[in-house]
């Protein structure tokens, strides 16, 4: 494992310089001023230029580039232009929304991924394989921020049950916020539980074609056992590369429905920083973004080796 | 419901104004200081207050809607108007008098007056923040009226005298907004670790983007204020869960919340509305840019716009058309002027063909926030009736900000002015839309003299005359166009009692108590 | 395999016109039809028959097994008295595995490669209702029984762990776990090597024996049949086209297609001059059948009859049935076919070799290192020296992974040069820069083992042999002209320029993909197995072909094969290969006359021969080949040699030093230190492995 | 045993792969989704010819229900929703239409480089994994305000954001194709590295990459909606289907119907599309 991950080491690592220079840059691209989001649309340009200067915002691209990547080095994020606090203080406060979140909607995606992904690979009657078929498709066809819509108008308009908007940490009360966070994650995680299921169906489908299938038929395996031991463990592969790439997507990509329900995570801070050009955030952010995203790539390479023993961790 | 991404930086601008909740009185429910008490106050209990842009503690110099539910609990001026009487009334001065020239005026501070440190407040700290508010990375909307001063003069703890260059008739603009501040503390408010003032409110705690938490000062000179022990102003960025806040009890008060959501609210006896502030929507034109260098189309826009459907259709009827910038009521306010340009299509159409500009193209400038790109698509729609081709340049808020400080918008732009509320004569240097530099690229020798005169006016005869010709000619040459003035509602539990407004719209929460 | 004839004792499985079809999505397709035979207790039935034949479908339609869509018919399946057709799944599920139970083709396939060996025995009986204590410790016993070494270790071994010999131990192993009646072997040695095979094969003989056993052994190798069957069905297009016991069918075959297939093997001890009797044609498959006697288009005995009714299988010696209209009418066996034409003379040997290899390694792990350290490497291919002539074949043995498919591939460029050298025409190409791999283009072509592999499945055949001319520098019309010579030269014609593969039969294919090596008019063919995917009947037709073309055009053959038959028949010079290095070279004369070493000895006992005297006492080797990644010390057959330090633990010189290929006393070079000991056969089984 | 396959459905005049495709839509799905992409296709690109008045016909009926007169009631500015939602919906498709394939041939072409340099191949693995690394919305936000929001925006974020999905498929196929026999017999032919990859490599990759591609126009079209969602969609008046909803979401108290007609237009889009993926994929992976 360690020598796995040492041999992985340099493409991260160039992953990671290539996603900071880009994470720079791009923002910077964009016209705005964080000073504008400090010194406000009313100020006179005279204003606007002491605040940038004050935000220390006139440095050449290179010095900010430069320095940025030394205070990274020793643990520095920098100073939220907009906010001025500590970008890592900004990020941990968020932290706790974003990943209840988002491990929800893990849980549920899977939960919902497997169901429906077993009961149509099993199910032997053509009608309810098709229906089951169609609302696989709407699933997969309806976007998160729908979902949350629709369910907004069902569950927090027609038939007021959940609290639609707003949240509260599972850590200060867990029964209310389970409450909150229930109608956000099931929105985040039915399409994307979808695609796992279509995936899982299409894996167990083909391992059933495998002559270990007959030969377990052929032993007088009975059909419940057969899925758990034969064709599921099989068939997680595909899966698992699916979870471990929406689980980035489910982390990074809760924006709209952060939005829609009005809680305060990460995406929400990415956001604020894209409108206020409050560079540091954001670069903190999407460097964070960018290698979560290497991580659990490689944390799903290695869940596929533990699952399957043929499979051996190789650089 | 709003789904405010980009466009919860809209709130993130100044907003002011009592005078125009004042004219709306009448007309509406709502009373600008909030409900008569009933009952005795009761001390102790702790609220919460909605807001849907977050707290800039470093900005308490400026006019924020962030900053506005707070930021007058915790910090106090030198005056206090009174938003009923336009009266103004002492609170850390003690009394003042002005020069017979007009160009020096002596304070007498209060001096019972300590800083949430404990120290107490001298005439050294109302001169660091009167110097403060004048420099530029303060970026004060009136910091141009410090600007003017000669000098500061600290006679004793409790005295001081000021020196004008020129004689300042906005005066109290100034001190209405210059909050004091502590010199000792003030570097440090800017994270929000130490934001010191002398109100009835401690500044105990920010989250970013999360909420404030404010705690009674216990040490504030009138030993009975405030009753309650802590309000906490919980962000929520979004429009409808405020009102789920709200309405689960949650929260007891709501501020900037988008029309829609208040529709619901308005025939309920258990909510107050408290319109206070407001905003001012403008159509400006480059005046140097074709088509918009002939006067007859700048005209012809006028009389193009439907302003009255805007209200209906983007304001669901709650603000007021009107051709002028100045407050709705206040001093030289014309109510004829401001109905010069009636929605005419015809005429419009025709002031175009005579000019030889139909079919000309015309890009219009549009900030990224829903009421904006609304008010965008009936102009278009008016403007494509009178011959013209409008397309849109939607730029996200922080590019549009930049460039409208710049003075750079191109041919036309819909514009978006928190300032409701001040004088005409700081408003002439503090809307974008109108000061030296403006995006319109418009300026002229009468029209620099109308407005020196309004400045100089120092009676309420003269203002009114000064501000009348001003409109006038603005109103002819018609450089900018304003299209609607709406008010910001704030919306109000009967669970709670004794909250006040300022003039601008900031909240007071020192006489508010709890109802049993 | 003593033939007890129990004619009066009631069979075991009594199958009765057994129908099976598939639905397809425009037809429904017959696959088996009206098939009937029976097993007897403790007899060993073999079903026979090339692809298509129906033999697998007939025998899961026995355990109810028929892959979706397919679905039984008609027909009875009486299993102890018992009709298993139509039986509820729940209790054919307490019949498969234990009172029935099946052994697959593919042992790598059949197992689940996330269990342990040892859970998937154990489940075998978990499932039929041991405690887990109780089928573990029946799991061990299962798996000594079986020949697998060092079982507590291997017990919790995973398949991948395991080599084909050893899976296939294990599956057998499961099938045997709850004592069933019945075996059913779907082909279990196809997908092996002749030494495991033989293995195997002895393997289940043993079981049988000891277990009561009654198997139905399904394969196409009338060489197995031979060794370990005591009846046979031969079937065809989805029928039985002659039943009978294995004596009976083997000296007078009453069907056509069953004298054919007899014949058209090369017996590894056959006369090289005359070509092979092939069949014509290809088998049919079974969407398009065709009329009357399915067999009808490729016989040559076949007469108007044939062609508009089925025949029925009709007995026409006691206990030997055969369904055909002319042996039927005269009630006598298939008249043997005259001897193979005589091939024409061989051009002479030019003395210049046209390939020269010297002391040639291949490192198969080059490339897979890290950023931090280099692999270590694996050479397939360990200093291999060899040389071919103009006309001259070089036949090529060995079992998979020995390393010549990595020798060819090295030769042709594909794999990098580690050492050594390479000589083409002439020119030293060890190098291969561009003017090198010109020579070797131009010099020498490659013929793939899987026809249907090495040919894009997208495009056209005058695509494909486009690509191959336009190398050579022949475009545009002159190419199609040159594409229906090279057609026409392969035995077909224009009419499949436009074609696909998939419209083509595996014979069909692989004569385009010898058509397309011909494309650059080269002087050597690398053939890579080229009939091992073929069907039997088809083998005979390539040989035939390749043999033609050689003698034709002069062309030298690298000819690389583990079905040690083929390369007798076609070769001058024989190379035997174990584990990255030439063990035994000569003439075929010499190496399969008089074997020199002990791994070609074994070879060549372990090949089964389709004919019954040819059932005598095997070599069988022990275990299986090392990998190339961590080759023995010394020699590096020691470990399997039935000569070695195994069996004679005083002949240490095996284990420290590696034996040179050097000239025997009968001609050919050999490297063992030891050349030339006799070997006494039978299984070394017990010491081989620990 | 492998199922024996009827005889495909064979033409002289084709190329297999082309017919295979003809065979999609001979399934119950295949025919639907390909009819309800012909209508909806059809109806958004007459939309100018069935209502010539245009998408942007104000009133001041605003926010009216559902009625006979308007199918899906009317929006803030009183236009009628139906003829919007159509017009939007004339947005996406020719969005789609238009960046898909761009999308689809360099997302291939760049997981095909490894076919010339293996290392320029992984470097460019890599630079797609970062792209696939940045947070949701973030990188298309980013792109939208470098570019201004409107069409080419649109276009470059929903080109890039395929770009992955595209480019790992192509590089899959290379990476197996490689090991196949025909391409090593074409190596050993002497066929140079561009030929191989042209006639061997890139015909194999399309099946998987158009397959992907009908998946990927509904992942267009949300990219497309949840960018306008942000305020960083098509510029008004213009609508389209993202626009609508976000329009129609601020009046989700007092209007609930607005949001309805887009989302199900949304909804039977997405459907069509998923299933056209469905269809071909069955096809395309029988063998």
């Amino acid at each position: 494992m360690l020598t796995f991950f040492l041999k992985k080491l340099p493409s991260v690592v160039m992953v990671a310089i290539a996603s900071s220079v880009i994470a720079f840059v791009l923002p910077r691209l964009a016209p705005g001023d964080p000073a504008v989001a400090l010194a406000g649309s009313d100020a006179s340009p005279e204003q606007l230029a002491a605040v940038r200067d004050q935000l220390g915002l006139n440095g050449s691209l290179y010095e900010q580039y430069f320095h940025w990547i030394w205070n990274l080095l020793h643990g520095d994020l920098g100073r939220s232009f907009a906010m001025r606090r500590p970008v890592a203080t900004l990020i941990s406060s968020r932290l706790e929304s974003t990943i209840e979140l988002a491990a929800l909607a893990l849980v549920l995606m899977i939960i919902i991924g497997f169901t429906l992904g077993i009961l149509s690979a099993t199910l032997r009657n053509q009608t309810t394989k098709a229906a089951l078929d169609v609302v696989n498709t709407i699933c997969l066809a309806t976007p998160p921020f729908l979902t949350g819509l629709l369910l907004i108008l069902l569950l927090g308009i027609a038939f007021p049950i959940l609290p639609v908007s707003g949240e509260m940490g599972l850590l200060r009360d867990p029964v209310k916020g389970l409450q909150y966070l229930i109608l956000p994650a099931f929105a985040l995680a039915l399409p994307q539980a979808a695609v796992v299921a279509r995936l899982l169906a299409t894996a167990i489908n083909s391992v059933r074609g495998e002559d270990f299938i007959d030969l377990a038929k052929a032993k007088g395996v009975p059909p419940g056992r057969l899925m758990r031991r034969h064709l599921l463990r099989n068939s997680l592969g595909p899966a698992i590369v699916a979870i471990g790439l929406r689980a980035g997507e489910l982390l990074g990509g809760a924006i709209v429905i952060e939005a829609i329900f009005a809680r305060n995570g990460l995406g929400q801070l990415a956001v604020s920083s894209v409108q206020n050009r409050d560079y540091l955030v954001l670069q903190a952010l999407i460097l964070g973004a960018v290698l979560i995203a290497v991580l659990i790539q490689l944390l799903s390479e290695i869940t596929i080796a533990a699952l399957d023993p043929r499979i051996r961790l190789e650089g | 419901m709003t789904i405010r991404i980009l466009p919860a930086i809209r709130h993130a601008r100044p907003i002011g104004g009592m005078i125009f909740s004042v004219v709306l009185a009448a007309g509406l429910c709502a009373t600008a200081s909030v409900r008569a008490d009933d009952g005795k106050p009761v001390r102790g209990g702790t609220i919460t207050v909605s807001q849907t842009a977050d707290a800039q503690p470093r900005n308490i110099l400026t006019l924020r809607a962030g900053n506005s539910p707070w930021v007058k609990n915790v910090f106090e001026t030198l005056t206090q108007t009174d938003p009923e009487t336009f009266e103004v009334k002492p609170l850390l001065a003690k009394s003042w008098k002005v020069a017979a020239d007009g160009l020096s005026m002596d304070i007498v501070l209060r001096d019972d007056v300590t800083f949430h440190t404990g120290r107490k407040m001298t005439a050294e700290d109302i001169k660091f923040t009167l110097e403060t508010m004048a420099l530029p990375e303060t970026a004060a909307q009136v910091g141009f009226i410090a600007k003017e001063f000669q000098s500061i003069d600290v006679t004793s703890a409790t005295t001081l005298t000021i020196k004008f260059k020129k004689p300042l008739a906005n005066i109290f603009d100034l001190f209405e907004e210059a909050n004091v501040i502590d010199k000792e503390t003030y570097a440090k408010r800017e994270d929000g670790s130490q934001v010191i003032g002398t109100g009835p409110f401690k500044f105990a705690k920010w989250s970013p983007g999360a909420s404030i938490m404010l705690e009674r000062y216990d040490s504030y000179r009138d030993k009975s204020l405030p009753y309650l022990d802590s309000i906490e102003f919980a962000v929520i960025t979004d429009s409808t869960a405020s009102v789920s806040a709200l309405r689960s009890g949650r929260s007891v008060m709501a501020t900037g919340l988008s029309q829609n959501d208040l529709v619901e609210f308005t025939n309920n006896p258990q909510y107050q509305f408290v319109n206070s502030g407001g905003t001012i929507f403008p159509l400006g034109v480059n005046v140097t840019k074709a088509p918009f260098d002939k006067k007859e189309v700048r005209q012809a826009l006028g009389y193009a716009i439907d302003r009255q459907r805007i209200n209906d259709q983007v304001f669901g009827g709650i603000g007021v058309p009107t051709d002028l910038f100045w407050g709705v009521g206040s001093p030289g306010y014309g109510k004829d002027q401001a109905l010069h340009y009636g929605y005419d299509p015809k005429k419009a159409k025709a002031l175009v063909e005579k000019a030889g500009a139909t079919g000309a193209k015309v890009p219009i400038v549009v900030p990224s926030i829903p009421a904006n790109r609304s008010i965008f698509e009936i102009v278009q729609n008016n403007l494509k009736e009178i011959g013209l081709a409008p397309e849109a340049v939607v730029l996200d808020v922080a590019d549009f900000d930049k460039r409208q400080v710049a003075g750079d918008l191109g041919p036309a732009f819909i514009l978006i002015h928190g300032q409701v509320g001040f004088s005409t004569a700081t408003l002439l240097s503090s809307l974008p839309s109108l000061r030296q530099g403006n995006p319109s690229g418009f300026w002229s020798d009468q029209y620099a003299t109308l407005r020196n005169a309004v400045t100089a006016a120092n009676s309420p005869e003269a203002t009114d005359k000064a501000v009348k010709a001003l409109s006038d000619y603005m109103l002819d040459e018609a450089f900018s166009l304003s299209l609607v003035q709406t008010p910001g509602q704030t919306i109000l539990s009967d669970t709670v009692k004794g909250v006040k407004a300022t003039l601008r719209s900031q909240m007071l929460f020192g006489q508010a108590y709890l109802a049993e | 395999m003593t033939d007890i004839a129990v004619q009066s004792v009631a069979p075991l499985l009594n199958v009765e016109g057994l129908s099976a079809s598939f639905a397809g999505r425009h037809a429904t397709i017959r696959i088996i039809d009206n098939v009937s035979f029976e097993v007897k207790p403790r007899r060993v039935l073999g079903i026979v028959g090339e692809s298509g034949s129906g033999k697998s479908v007939t025998v899961r339609s026995i355990l109810d097994m028929l892959r979706n869509p397919g679905r039984v018919d008609s027909g009875t399946v009486m299993f102890n008295g018992r009709d298993l057709v139509g039986l509820p799944e729940a209790e054919m599920r307490k019949i498969r595995g234990k009172r029935i139970a099946m052994v697959f083709q593919d042992p790598q396939a059949a197992l689940n490669p996330v269990m342990t060996v040892g859970e998937q025995i154990a489940e075998a009986l978990v499932v039929h209702g041991a405690s887990r204590a109780a089928a573990r410790e029946r799991a061990f016993e299962l798996l000594r029984q079986v020949g697998i070494p060092d079982v507590e270790r291997n017990f919790d071994q995973y398949p991948h762990q395991f080599s084909g010999g050893m899976r296939q131990r294990v599956v057998i192993a499961i099938a045997l776990a709850n004592k069933p009646s019945l075996l059913i072997a779907d082909e279990p040695t196809t997908a092996l090597d002749v030494t495991i095979q033989a293995q195997i094969l002895r393997l289940l003989c043993d079981l049988k024996d000891e277990l009561g056993l009654s198997i139905i052994m399904i394969t196409h190798d009338m060489g197995v049949v031979a060794e370990l069957c005591d009846d046979l069905v031969v079937m065809y297009g989805g029928r039985v086209v002659e039943r009978g016991t294995v004596a009976d069918v083997f000296s007078a075959p009453r069907h056509p297609y069953t004298a054919a297939l007899l014949h058209s093997v090369p017996r590894i001890d056959s006369n090289t001059g005359s070509q092979l009797r092939a069949i014509p044609g290809s088998p049919p498959t079974p969407a398009r059948l065709p009329s009357g006697c399915a067999f009808h288009p490729r016989c040559r005995f076949a007469v108007e009859r044939c062609r508009s009714e089925v025949p029925r299988l009709e007995e026409l010696a006691p206990a030997h049935s055969a369904a055909c209209w002319v042996s039927a009418a005269d009630r006598m066996s298939v008249p043997p076919e005259e001897e193979g034409l005589v091939r024409k003379a061989r051009r002479t040997l030019s003395a210049n070799p046209i390939l020269q290899i010297e002391d040639l390694r291949t490192d198969v792990n080059r490339g897979s290192g890290s950023f931090f350290s280099k692999a270590k490497p694996i050479f397939a291919v360990d200093g291999i020296s060899l040389e071919i002539r103009p006309g001259e074949t070089l036949g090529l043995v060995g079992e998979s992974g020995c390393g010549k498919s990595t020798l060819s591939r090295t030769i042709v460029g594909i794999s990098p040069v580690a050492g050594g050298k390479i000589t083409v025409a002439g020119r030293d190409v060890s190098a291969m820069n561009p003017e090198d791999r010109d020579t070797i283009v131009r010099t020498i072509q490659y013929v793939f083992q899987d026809p249907f592999a090495s040919l894009n499945p997208r495009r056209s055949i005058a695509q494909s042999l486009g690509e191959a001319l336009g190398v050579a520098g022949v475009n545009g019309e002159k190419a199609r002209e040159r594409s229906v010579e090279l057609l026409l030269r392969v035995g077909l014609n224009e009419d499949f320029l436009e074609r696909y593969p998939y419209e083509l039969s595996g014979g069909q294919r692989q004569r385009v993909g010898i058509a397309r090596a011909l494309a650059t008019e080269p002087k050597l063919l690398i053939c890579d197995e080229p009939v091992s995917a073929l069907d039997v009947s088809i083998q005979a037709q390539i040989i035939n072909l390749l043999e033609e073309l050689r003698d034709e055009l002069g062309l030298a053959y690298l000819f690389i094969a583990h079905d040690l038959s083929v390369v007798r028949h076609i070769s001058d010079n024989v190379a035997v290969m174990y584990l990255g290095k030439i063990v035994e070279m000569g003439t075929a004369e010499q190496v399969y006359g008089s074997p020199q070493h002990p791994y070609t000895a074994a070879l060549i006992s372990s090949t089964p021969e389709p004919a019954l005297d040819a059932r005598q006492e095997k070599i069988v080797l022990a275990g299986d080949m090392p990998s190339p990644a961590n080759p023995p010390s010394g020699c590096r057959f020691r470990t399997r040699c039935p000569i070695g330090p195994a069996y004679f633990p005083e002949r240490e010189i095996c284990s420290t030093s590696s034996p040179n290929l050097k000239e025997t006393a009968t001609g050919q070079k050999a490297a063992c230190h030891f050349a030339g000991t006799p070997i006494k056969a039978g299984t070394r089984d017990e010491a081989g492995n620990g | 045993m492998t199922v024996p396959q009827s005889k495909p459905m064979h033409r002289r005049w084709f190329n297999p792969s082309i017919a295979r495709y003809m065979e999609a839509f001979t399934t119950t799905r295949g025919i639907a989704a390909l009819t309800a992409i012909i209508l909806i296709s059809a109806l958004a690109f007459l939309a100018p010819v069935v209502f010539p008045g245009g998408y942007d016909v104000q009133s001041r009926e605003s926010l009216r229900a559902p009625s006979f007169l308007h199918f899906f009631g009317t929006d803030e500015l009183g236009r009628d929703l139906f003829v919007r939602s159509i017009y939007g919906l004339r947005s996406d498709l020719a969005l789609v239409y238009f960046a898909v394939p761009v999308s689809m041939v360099a997302g291939t072409l760049l997981g095909l480089i490894g076919a010339v340099s293996p290392r320029l191949g992984s470097f460019v693995q890599r630079c797609l994994d970062i792209i696939v690394g940045f947070p949701g919305l973030i990188l298309g936000i980013c792109v939208v305000l470098v570019l201004g929001a409107g069409w080419t925006a649109l276009l470059v974020v929903i080109v890039v954001s395929g770009l992955p999905g595209f480019g790992r498929l192509a590089r899959a196929t290379l990476l197996s194709q490689q090991q196949r026999e025909y391409v090593i017999a074409a190596r050993t032919l002497g066929v140079g590295k561009w030929q191989i990859m042209v006639r061997h490599i890139l015909p194999n990759a399309v099946d998987p990459i158009i397959v992907q591609g009908a998946v990927f126009v509904v992942s267009a079209i949300f990219i497309e909606a949840a960018l306008s969602i942000v305020g960083l969609g098509l510029q008004p008046p213009e609508p389209s289907l993202g626009t609508l909803l976000n329009n129609g979401i601020r009046y989700i108290s007092r209007a609930p119907t607005y949001v309805l007609g887009p989302t199900v237009i949304l909804i039977i889009v997405a459907l069509a599309f998923s299933m056209l993926a469905d269809a071909l994929n069955a096809t395309v992976n029988r063998k």
